[in-house]
C-alpha cells in the first residue's frame, strides 16, 4: 500500500480549510496567508500527481480503493485517467490565484459595516471547493461522486451569496437581495440536477448491483451486464441532465450570469473555470462509459443544444450592458463548443473538449479576475460607467486585451488550440453543425471587441481619470496566466498527450472511430 | 357473592331492563352536557351520566372501578368543574351560535360517520359469546385488581403516579401568578384614584331606606332611579339587579295616602305614582 | 341481552362527546365533552373485561382515570390563567396560532 | 541554410516582445530598436535569397521543422517552415518595405508620447506576416492570418482615444474574422478531404479529391481571401482603416496585409486549378473589385481614402489574374510586388504631404504644393505614373500583363474580364490624376482659411495638438522620411523593367506556380495599345475636369454616382441597415427572451409555489376546533380504513 496520493490531494485543502476556518477573527490576514499556503501545496500534490502519472499506463492510476458502505456496495474508489489529471492540474493552478485575487474581497466594510463579512470564511470555503471538485475529478465511485457532486453546492452557496463586490451601483440593500437571489437560483438548479442524478444513481445500483464505475463499464464492455434500451437511456438522462445543468448547457444556463455576476470576480472564476468543469468532465467520465448506447441515441439533440449554447451566448454576450453577465454569456457559448466537442464522438473533438475545458480555465480566469481589478477601481459593473481606461491605465487595458483576445480564441493563445480541435472534430462527422458553430468565433470578436471597445478606448471619462494602473500582486496574479495561455498556445503538446490515451479509451468505449479522410478512402 | 355470580354470567332480564332505562338516561345526560346554554347545567348532566355510567360499571362487576368513578370522578372532578365554573361566572353563558363557517356541518358530519363507523366495527366483530368476570372476581375485586397493578401494571402505575404529581404541581405553576411589584398601600390607592378623577367618595351602599339590605338591590337617587353603582361589579356584569324602585315608592305613596286620610285632609287627587320613563309614555 | 349493547352505548356516548367537543366554545364544556369521551372508553374496556373474563380492562380503565384527573387538572388550570388573561373562557379567543 | 527561416522571424517577434514588456524605460530608443530588428530580418531575407540563387530552380524550396504543434489521432499539427520562390518573394518584399517604414515611422511618429509601443505592434505585424508567408500548413498560415489581422486592429485603432479609430479598427478585425472563418471552414474541409491540411500533402492530392469539395474549399480559400483583401463584398473596411497612422497605411493597407489573400489564392494554385467554378468567382470578384475599388477612389476628398480605393482596385487586379489560373498566377504576384513598392510610396508621400499641412486630409485644402515640398512632388509624382501604367514603369508592365492574360482567358469571359481590366486602367488614371492636380497643381486653396473646417474628416491626433490656427505652413519633410520614399519611388520605377525584361520574374516563380500561355484573341501589342488609349482618356478627362477649372473647396453636391461613391457605393449603410441594427434588434429581443422566456419558465414555477402555499395557509385559521374537526376527520378515514382492509 502505497501513499495514497490522491487522497492527500483532496485532502490537504480540505484539513486548510478547517485550519483557516479555525483561525481568530483578529489575525485576518494569517488567514489568508494560510490559505494561500495550503493551496500552493495543493498545486505541489498535484504536480507529483502529474508527474508520477505514465499517459501510456494503464486507464486509470494512483488508484485507491476501501470498503466504505458494504450493505451497498459503496466503495472509496479513487483513480485518475489523464483527463482527470489535466483538470487536477487546473484546479491546482487556478485556486492560489484565485485566493490572490480575492485578497481584500471578503475584508470588513469600512463603511457602514452592516454585514460582517467573516474573511476567514471566505478563503476557508474556497479550500473547501478546490477539496470537494478535486475529489469529484478522482473518484471513480459514482456514489462517492455523487456525494461530493452536491456537496460542492453548500460552500459555493454561502461564496455567492455571502460575499459580494464591494461597491454595487444600486447600494448595499438590492446588493444583498440579489446576491441572495442568485445564490438561491444557484442552488435550486443544482439540487434540482443533483436530485434527478440521485434518482439515476440509484437506479444503477438496482441495475447493476454496485458503484464502481470500473466494474460497471467493464462488464457493459464484456456483455455481461446487459441493460434495456430504455433503462439505459432513463438512467442516461438522469446523469445528463445533472451535468448539464452543472455545464451549464441552453435552456439550463439562467443560473450561471446571476451567480457570476453577483459574486465577486474570484469566485465568479471559481464557478465557471473550476466547479461547471465537474460538469462536463463527469459528462465524458460517466455518461459515456456508463451508457454507451444512450450517449450515442441522445448525441442528435444533445448537439443541437449545444450549438444553440454557442450561438445564443454568444449573442446575449452581446447584448449584455455589464462586464460580468458579459464574460458569463461567453462562458454559456464556450460550454456549448465543449459538449460538442464531447458529443462529437471523434479523438480530435474529446480531446479539443478536455484542452478546452482547461484553457477556458484559464483563460476566463485571466479575463474576469482583470475585470474584477477594473470593478474594484470604478466601483461599477456597468460597460457604460467605462471608457479610456488604456489612457490612465495602459498595463491593465493590455492583459483585459490579451484575455479577451484569448476569449475570442485568437490563433496563438491557448483556446484557439482547443476550439479548432472541437470544430475540426464536430465538422468531421457532422459537417452543417460545424459549420454553423465556427460563426461563433465572429460573434466572439464582436463581444469581446465591443466590450474592449467600449471600456478601454475612446476619451478618458472623469471617473476613470484617477484610476491607478495594475498593482504587483494583481501583476503577479495576471501575468502568470497569461504566460500559461501563450505557452500552451504555441506548445499544447504536453497536455495532448496526457489527455490523447484517455480519450482514445473513451472512443473505444463507445465504439467509434474518426471518420476516414476522403483521399485516403479513394485509395 | 350470588349477586357477583349473577352479574358475572347471565344478562338477567333485570339487567336488560336497567340498561335501557338507565342507559337512555345516560345519553340524555350526554346529550345536555352538549347542548346546554350554561356550563353550570352541563357540569350536573354529566355529573348524572357519570352517576349512570358507575352503575354500570357496578353491573359489568367492576366494583372497585364503579365506587371510583363516583368517589373520584362525580366526587372530585366534577367538583372541580364546578369550582372553575364559579371561577368564570355560572351564568356566564356562551350562545351556540356558530361563528366559524361550516364548522358545525363538519362536526355534525364527522361525528355521525364515526358513529356509524364504530357501530359497524362493533357489529363486525365477533362477540356473540363472553365469559364473565366470575373466577377473575373469584377472590373479591379488588384484592384483583390489585395483584395485577402491584404486579404486571407496577411499572404503569408509578408512572402515573409521576404524572399526577407533575400535573398537580403544573396546575400550580399554571394558576399561581407571582406578584412581582410591591402591593400599593391605601394612600397611594386613594391617590391615584385622585389622579385618574373617578368617584372619589366610597361608593353608595346599596338597599333602599334601609328597607332593603340585600347586597344585589341597588340603591335610589333621590328622584326615584336605581343607582348602579350602589351594586357589586360581579352582581353588574351578571346583570343579577333587582330594581325595587317602583315598589318602593309605591309604598311610599300608599304611607302618605294613609297619612293624609289620618288627618282628615282633602284627598289630592290619588294617582298612582309613575316611574319617570313610564309617566313620559 | 348481550353485554355488546353496553359497547354501543359507549360508541354512542363517545361520539356525542366528540361532536360536543366540535361545536362548544366554551372551554370547560369543551373539557366536560372530552371527559364524557374518556368515559365512554371506560366503559367500553369494563364491558371488554367482562367479556373475556380478566381484569385488566378493568385496570386499563383505572389507569385512564387516574390520567383523566391529571388531564383535568391541568387543563382546568389552563383555563383559569386563560380566563384571568383575556377574561373569557371561548377557545376561539386564544386563536393566536393564526398566520 | 534553412536553419535561419526561424531568426528570420523571430528578430521582429523579439522586437515586439521587448517593446511591449519592456515599458517605459525603453522610451527613447524603442523606435531603433525595432528598425533595427526588422532590418536585421531583411538582412536574413537576403542571405537566404542570394543562397536559393545559388540553388538550381528545382531544389529552391527549404523547410525547416520546430516542432509538433497538435498532435491529435490523425491530426497533426507542425510547427513548419517552407521557403521556397513565392514566400522568398514575400519575405524580401515584407522585410524591405517594413524596413524602410520602419525608418519613415522614426520622422513621422516622432511627436507621438507612444512611439515605442507603435514599433512594437509594427514588429508584431512583420513576424506575423512572415509566418503567414512562411507557414508549411494551412493552420500555421492562419496563426499568421490572424497575426496580422490582430496587429492591423492595434496598429488601426493605434489612436484609440478617438471613437472613430476604435470603432474601424474593431470593424476591420470583425470583417476579417468574416473571412477567417471561410480559411478554418477551408481548413477542416482539407482535413475531412485529405486527411491532412500541410501544403504538400493536400496540393499533390487534388487529383484525388471530388470536384464538388475543392469547389468548396476553393471558394471558402476566396471568403478568406475577400475578408484580408478587402475585396468585394467583404472590402468595407479597408477605407475606414485609414484612420491609423499613416505609414500603418502604406504598409499594412498598401504594400503587403491586404495582398495576403493574393498569396493564399496563388499558394492554393492546384485547388483552383482543379475546381474551374471556384477560379470563375475569383476572378468575378477581382473584377468587381477593382472597378468597385476605382469609382470609389474617384470621389473620395480624403487623400488617403482616395489611395485606399485604389489600393482595392489593384488588389483587384491581382485577384483577378490569380483567378486565370497558371496564365495569371506568376503576373498577381509580381503586380503584387510592384503595387507594394509604388503604392507604399504613395501613401508615404501622402502622409509627408500631410505632415506638412498639419496633418490636413482633405484635397480640396491643398493645391500648389509642388514647389513647397519638392522630394514629396517628385517621389509622389514617379509612383503616380507608375499606377497609372506610365510605359517603361514599373505598373505599366505588371498591369498589362494581367490585362493580357485576362483576354487569354478566351471566350466571352475573357472579353468581359479584358473589357473590365482595360476600364479598370482608364478609371486609375483618371482618379490619380485627379489626386495629383488636386494635391500639387492648381492655386493654393490652404491659404486665408483655418486648416480644418468643423465637418472636415481628422486622421492624425496631432492636429488635435497644433490644430486650429489659422493656416499651415508646407514644408519638406525630414531625410529620414524622404529616404524611404526615394528608395521606394526607385523601386516603382524601375521595378517592372527589371522583373519583366527576359522574363527574370516569370522563371524565378515558375516551378512554384507553374505557367501556361494562354492563347490571346488579341495580340499583346494590340492589348498594349488599348491600354494606352484608356490611360490617355482617363488623364485627359481628369484634365479637363480638375486641371483647366479650379478645384472648388467645398466639394459639389456632385451626381447621384459620386454621393454613392463618397460613401462607398453604399455597402456602408447597407452593412449599417441590415448587419448592424438586425444584429442589434436580434440580441435585444434575445436578452428579452432570455430575461422573460427561459428565465421566466422557472422564476415562474417558484411564483406558482408561492402561491400554492398562500392558499394552504388559509387552512391554519388558528381555531383549536376547526383543527380537532380535520384530527377527528382523519381518525374517521383511519378506522374506515382498518375497517375496509378487514372486510376485504
Amino acid at each position: 500500500m502505497s501513499f495514497p496520493l490522491l487522497t492527500a490531494t483532496a485532502a490537504l485543502p480540505a484539513l486548510g480549510a478547517v485550519a483557516t476556518a479555525a483561525v481568530p477573527a483578529a489575525r485576518r490576514t494569517a488567514a489568508k496567508w494560510l490559505a494561500l499556503l495550503v493551496s500552493l501545496a495543493t498545486l505541489a500534490l498535484a504536480v507529483t500527481v502529474l508527474v508520477r502519472f505514465d499517459p501510456d499506463g494503464t486507464r486509470y492510476q494512483l488508484t485507491e480503493s476501501h470498503s466504505w458502505i458494504k450493505d451497498f456496495g459503496v466503495r472509496y474508489e479513487l483513480g485518475v485517467d489523464g483527463i482527470a489529471v489535466a483538470l487536477i492540474a487546473l484546479t491546482a493552478v487556478l485556486i492560489p490565484f484565485i485566493i490572490l485575487a480575492g485578497w481584500h474581497d471578503a475584508d470588513p466594510l469600512e463603511t457602514g459595516n452592516r454585514r460582517w463579512r467573516p474573511t476567514q470564511g471566505f478563503f476557508a470555503l474556497i479550500l473547501a471547493v478546490e477539496a470537494m471538485v478535486i475529489i469529484s475529478f478522482e473518484a471513480t465511485d459514482v456514489f462517492l461522486f455523487y456525494i461530493f457532486f452536491e456537496a460542492m453546492l453548500i460552500p459555493m452557496y454561502f461564496l455567492i451569496g455571502g460575499f459580494g463586490d464591494r461597491a454595487h451601483e444600486h447600494g448595499e440593500e438590492t446588493a444583498a437581495t440579489q446576491r441572495s437571489y442568485a445564490a438561491v437560483k444557484f442552488l435550486l438548479y443544482n439540487l434540482v440536477g443533483g436530485l434527478l442524478m440521485l434518482a439515476a444513481v440509484i437506479g444503477l445500483y438496482v441495475v447493476a448491483g454496485n458503484f464502481s464505475l470500473q466494474q460497471i463499464a467493464e462488464a457493459r464492455a464484456s456483455g455481461s451486464l446487459h441493460m434495456a434500451t430504455s433503462t439505459e437511456r432513463w438512467l442516461f438522462l438522469g446523469f445528463f441532465f445533472a451535468f448539464a445543468v452543472k455545464a451549464p448547457l441552453w435552456p439550463l444556463h439562467t443560473w450561471l450570469p446571476n451567480a457570476m455576476q453577483e459574486s465577486t470576480a474570484p469566485v465568479a472564476v471559481l464557478i465557471t473555470a473550476v466547479v461547471d468543469k465537474v460538469g462536463t468532465f463527469a459528462m465524458l467520465r460517466f455518461c459515456l462509459q456508463l451508457f454507451p448506447e444512450a450517449s450515442k441515441w441522445a448525441t442528435p439533440v444533445i448537439l443541437v443544444l449545444a450549438l444553440i449554447s454557442i450561438v445564443y451566448g454568444a449573442l446575449l454576450a452581446v447584448g449584455q450592458r455589464d462586464i460580468k453577465r458579459l464574460v458569463a454569456y461567453a462562458s454559456i457559448s464556450h460550454f456549448g463548443f465543449i459538449v460538442m466537442g464531447i458529443f462529437a464522438m471523434t479523438s480530435q473533438g474529446q480531446s479539443g473538449a478536455t484542452l478546452y475545458m482547461v484553457n477556458h480555465g484559464i483563460s476566463t480566469a485571466a479575463l474576469m479576475l482583470v475585470a474584477g481589478f477594473l470593478i474594484s477601481r470604478r466601483g461599477s459593473r456597468l460597460i457604460a460607467d467605462y471608457g479610456g481606461v488604456q489612457k490612465v491605465a495602459p498595463v491593465l487595458a493590455g492583459t483585459f486585451l490579451i484575455g479577451g483576445l484569448a476569449t475570442l480564441s485568437l490563433p496563438g493563445l491557448a483556446p484557439f488550440v482547443s476550439e479548432f480541435l472541437v470544430l475540426v472534430g464536430t465538422f468531421t462527422r457532422y459537417p452543417v453543425i460545424g459549420v454553423i458553430a465556427t460563426f461563433g468565433i465572429v460573434l466572439a470578436a464582436l463581444y469581446v471587441l465591443v466590450l474592449y471597445q467600449r471600456t478601454m478606448t475612446g476619451p478618458v471619462k472623469p471617473e476613470v481619470s484617477a484610476m491607478p494602473d495594475l498593482r504587483v500582486r494583481e501583476l503577479v496574479v495576471v501575468a502568470p496566466l497569461i504566460v500559461l495561455l501563450i505557452f500552451l498556445g504555441v506548445y499544447p503538446k504536453p497536455v495532448t498527450d496526457i489527455v490523447n490515451p484517455a480519450v482514445r479509451q473513451t472512443m473505444s468505449d463507445v465504439h467509434k472511430t474518426d471518420p476516414k479522410p476522403e483521399v485516403e478512402a479513394a485509395k | 357473592m350470588n349477586a357477583t355470580h349473577l352479574a358475572a354470567y347471565t344478562t338477567s332480564t333485570g339487567e336488560a331492563f336497567q340498561f335501557w332505562v338507565l342507559g337512555t338516561i345516560a345519553v340524555i345526560g350526554a346529550l345536555c352536557t352538549v347542548f346546554m346554554k350554561k356550563a353550570v347545567h352541563s357540569a350536573l348532566c354529566l355529573a348524572g351520566t357519570m352517576i349512570v355510567l358507575a352503575i354500570f360499571y357496578l353491573a359489568n362487576g367492576a366494583y372497585f372501578l364503579g365506587i371510583v368513578q363516583v368517589v373520584v370522578y362525580t366526587g372530585a372532578i366534577m367538583m372541580l368543574f364546578l369550582f372553575v365554573v364559579m371561577l368564570v361566572g355560572v351564568t356566564a353563558a356562551d350562545s351556540l351560535k356558530e361563528t366559524i363557517k361550516g364548522q358545525r356541518w363538519l362536526a355534525l358530519l364527522c361525528g355521525v360517520g364515526f358513529g356509524v363507523l364504530l357501530f359497524a366495527g362493533i357489529g363486525n366483530a365477533s362477540l356473540k359469546e363472553f365469559n364473565g368476570t366470575g373466577q377473575a372476581n373469584a377472590n373479591g375485586n379488588v384484592e384483583g385488581l390489585a395483584s395485577l397493578i402491584f404486579t404486571k401494571y407496577v411499572f404503569a402505575f408509578e408512572i402515573t403516579g409521576a404524572l399526577l404529581i407533575t400535573a398537580a404541581v403544573g396546575a400550580m405553576v399554571l394558576t399561581h401568578r407571582e406578584r412581582t411589584e410591591r402591593a400599593k398601600t391605601q394612600r397611594e390607592l386613594s391617590e391615584q384614584r385622585v389622579r385618574e378623577g373617578k368617584h372619589l367618595p366610597p361608593l353608595p351602599a346599596p338597599g333602599v331606606y334601609a328597607r332593603h339590605n340585600a347586597v344585589d338591590i341597588a340603591g335610589l337617587l333621590p328622584d326615584g332611579t336605581p343607582s348602579e353603582l350602589t351594586v357589586n361589579k360581579t352582581l353588574r356584569e351578571r346583570g343579577q339587579i333587582r330594581d325595587v324602585s317602583t315598589e318602593a315608592l309605591n309604598d311610599l305613596r300608599a304611607l302618605e295616602q294613609r297619612a293624609e286620610e289620618r288627618l282628615e285632609r282633602t284627598a289630592i287627587q290619588p294617582e298612582t305614582f309613575k316611574r319617570p320613563e313610564e309617566a313620559s309614555k | 341481552m348481550n353485554p355488546v349493547n353496553y359497547l354501543y352505548l359507549a360508541a354512542l356516548l363517545f361520539t356525542i362527546g366528540a361532536t360536543g367537543v366540535l361545536i362548544r366554545r366554551n372551554a370547560i364544556v369543551l373539557f366536560m365533552c372530552v371527559e364524557l369521551m374518556l368515559n365512554a372508553c371506560n366503559l367500553a374496556f369494563v364491558t371488554f373485561s367482562r367479556m373475556h373474563g380478566n381484569l385488566d380492562g378493568q385496570i386499563i380503565a383505572f389507569f385512564t382515570m387516574v390520567v383523566a384527573a391529571a388531564e383535568v387538572v391541568v387543563g382546568l388550570a389552563i383555563i383559569v390563567s386563560l380566563f384571568r388573561t383575556r377574561h373569557s373562557a371561548s377557545v376561539d379567543d386564544a386563536s393566536l396560532m393564526k398566520l | 541554410m534553412e536553419n535561419l527561416i526561424a531568426p528570420l522571424i523571430a528578430a521582429p517577434l523579439l522586437g515586439a516582445a521587448v517593446l511591449l514588456v519592456g515599458g517605459r524605460r525603453l522610451d527613447r530608443v524603442g523606435h531603433w530598436i525595432g528598425t533595427l530588428l526588422s532590418t536585421a530580418s531583411f538582412v536574413f531575407g537576403l542571405i537566404l535569397f542570394a543562397d536559393l540563387l545559388g540553388k538550381g530552380a528545382e531544389h529552391r524550396t527549404l523547410t525547416q521543422h520546430l516542432w509538433t504543434w497538435i498532435p491529435v489521432g490523425g491530426f497533426q499539427a507542425d510547427v513548419t517552415f517552407r521557403l521556397d520562390q513565392l514566400s522568398m518573394t514575400f519575405v524580401l518584399l515584407i522585410t524591405g518595405v517594413g524596413s524602410l517604414i520602419h525608418l519613415y515611422s522614426v520622422g513621422y511618429m516622432e511627436h507621438d508620447e507612444r512611439r515605442r509601443r507603435f514599433f512594437g505592434y509594427l514588429n508584431l505585424f512583420l513576424a506575423a506576416m512572415l509566418l503567414l508567408v512562411l507557414a508549411d500548413n494551412y493552420l500555421l498560415l492562419y496563426v499568421g492570418w490572424e497575426g496580422v489581422g490582430l496587429a492591423s486592429y492595434l496598429l488601426i485603432g493605434f489612436w484609440q482615444h478617438k471613437p472613430s479609430a476604435a470603432t474601424a479598427a474593431k470593424k476591420a478585425f470583425l470583417v476579417n474574422r468574416v473571412g477567417d472563418m471561410g480559411l478554418s471552414i477551408a481548413i477542416m474541409l482539407m482535413f475531412t478531404t485529405f486527411g491532412s491540411f500541410a501544403f504538400g500533402p493536400v496540393l499533390s492530392h487534388t487529383g484525388d479529391a471530388s470536384e464538388g469539395k475543392l469547389t468548396a474549399i476553393g471558394l471558402m480559400l476566396l471568403l478568406a481571401a475577400c475578408g484580408k483583401s478587402a475585396q468585394v463584398p467583404l472590402q468595407s473596411w479597408l477605407g475606414d482603416a485609414m484612420e491609423g497612422p499613416t505609414p500603418v497605411s502604406a504598409l499594412i493597407h498598401a504594400a503587403t496585409m491586404v495582398t495576403a489573400g493574393v498569396y493564399l489564392i496563388v499558394r492554393s494554385g492546384a485547388v483552383f486549378n482543379a475546381a474551374p467554378d471556384a477560379q470563375l468567382a475569383v476572378t468575378v470578384v477581382g473584377a468587381v473589385t477593382l472597378l468597385f475599388g476605382a469609382i470609389v477612389g474617384c470621389a473620395k476628398d480624403d487623400i488617403k481614402k482616395a489611395l485606399a480605393g485604389s489600393t482595392m482596385s489593384q488588389i483587384g487586379y491581382m485577384v483577378l489574374a490569380a483567378g486565370l489560373g497558371p496564365i495569371g498566377y506568376v503576373f498577381a504576384i509580381m503586380h503584387l510586388v510592384t503595387h507594394g513598392f509604388f503604392k507604399a510610396g504613395l501613401f508615404l508621400g501622402a502622409g509627408s504631404v500631410m505632415h506638412g499641412m498639419n496633418d490636413e486630409v482633405d484635397m480640396r485644402r491643398y493645391g500648389g504644393l509642388r514647389k513647397y515640398m519638392p522630394v514629396t512632388f517628385i517621389t509622389f509624382g514617379l509612383g503616380y505614373l507608375a499606377i497609372i501604367g506610365f510605359p517603361g514603369l514599373s505598373g505599366f508592365f505588371s498591369k498589362d500583363k494581367i490585362i493580357e492574360a485576362a483576354f487569354a482567358k478566351g471566350g466571352t469571359e475573357g472579353w468581359i474580364l479584358g473589357g473590365a481590366a482595360l476600364l479598370g486602367a482608364a478609371i486609375t488614371a483618371f482618379y490619380m490624376t485627379r489626386v495629383m492636380l488636386m494635391t500639387f497643381f492648381g492655386e493654393e486653396r490652404w491659404r486665408n482659411q483655418p486648416t480644418r473646417s468643423p465637418g472636415a474628416p481628422s486622421a492624425e491626433p496631432a492636429a488635435e495638438t497644433h490644430g486650429e490656427h489659422a493656416e499651415p505652413h508646407p514644408h519638406e519633410s525630414p531625410k529620414v522620411m524622404t529616404i524611404p520614399m526615394i528608395v521606394l519611388a526607385v523601386g516603382s520605377v524601375f521595378g517592372g523593367a527589371f522583373f519583366s525584361i527576359g522574363d527574370r520574374f516569370l522563371h524565378w516563380l515558375e516551378p512554384v506556380t507553374g505557367h501556361s500561355e494562354g492563347d490571346s484573341p488579341l495580340s499583346a501589342a494590340a492589348v498594349t495599345g488599348a491600354t494606352m488609349v484608356c490611360l490617355v482618356i482617363g488623364v485627359a478627362i481628369a484634365w479637363a475636369q480638375y486641371g483647366r477649372k479650379p478645384v472648388p473647396a467645398v466639394a459639389p453636391r456632385g451626381s447621384l454616382l459620386t454621393r454613392a461613391a463618397r460613401r462607398d457605393l453604399l455597402q456602408d449603410d447597407f452593412n449599417h441597415v441590415v448587419l448592424v441594427r438586425g444584429g442589434e434588434h436580434l440580441t435585444r429581443s434575445l436578452v428579452y427572451v432570455d430575461h422573460t422566456l427561459v428565465d421566466g419558465v422557472v422564476n415562474g414555477t417558484a411564483a406558482g409555489f408561492g402561491g400554492l402555499s398562500g392558499r394552504l395557509r388559509r387552512l391554519q385559521n388558528g381555531f383549536a376546533r376547526s383543527y380537532a374537526v380535520s384530527m377527528f376527520g382523519g381518525a374517521a378515514l383511519l378506522v374506515a380504513a382498518t375497517l375496509l382492509m378487514r372486510a376485504v
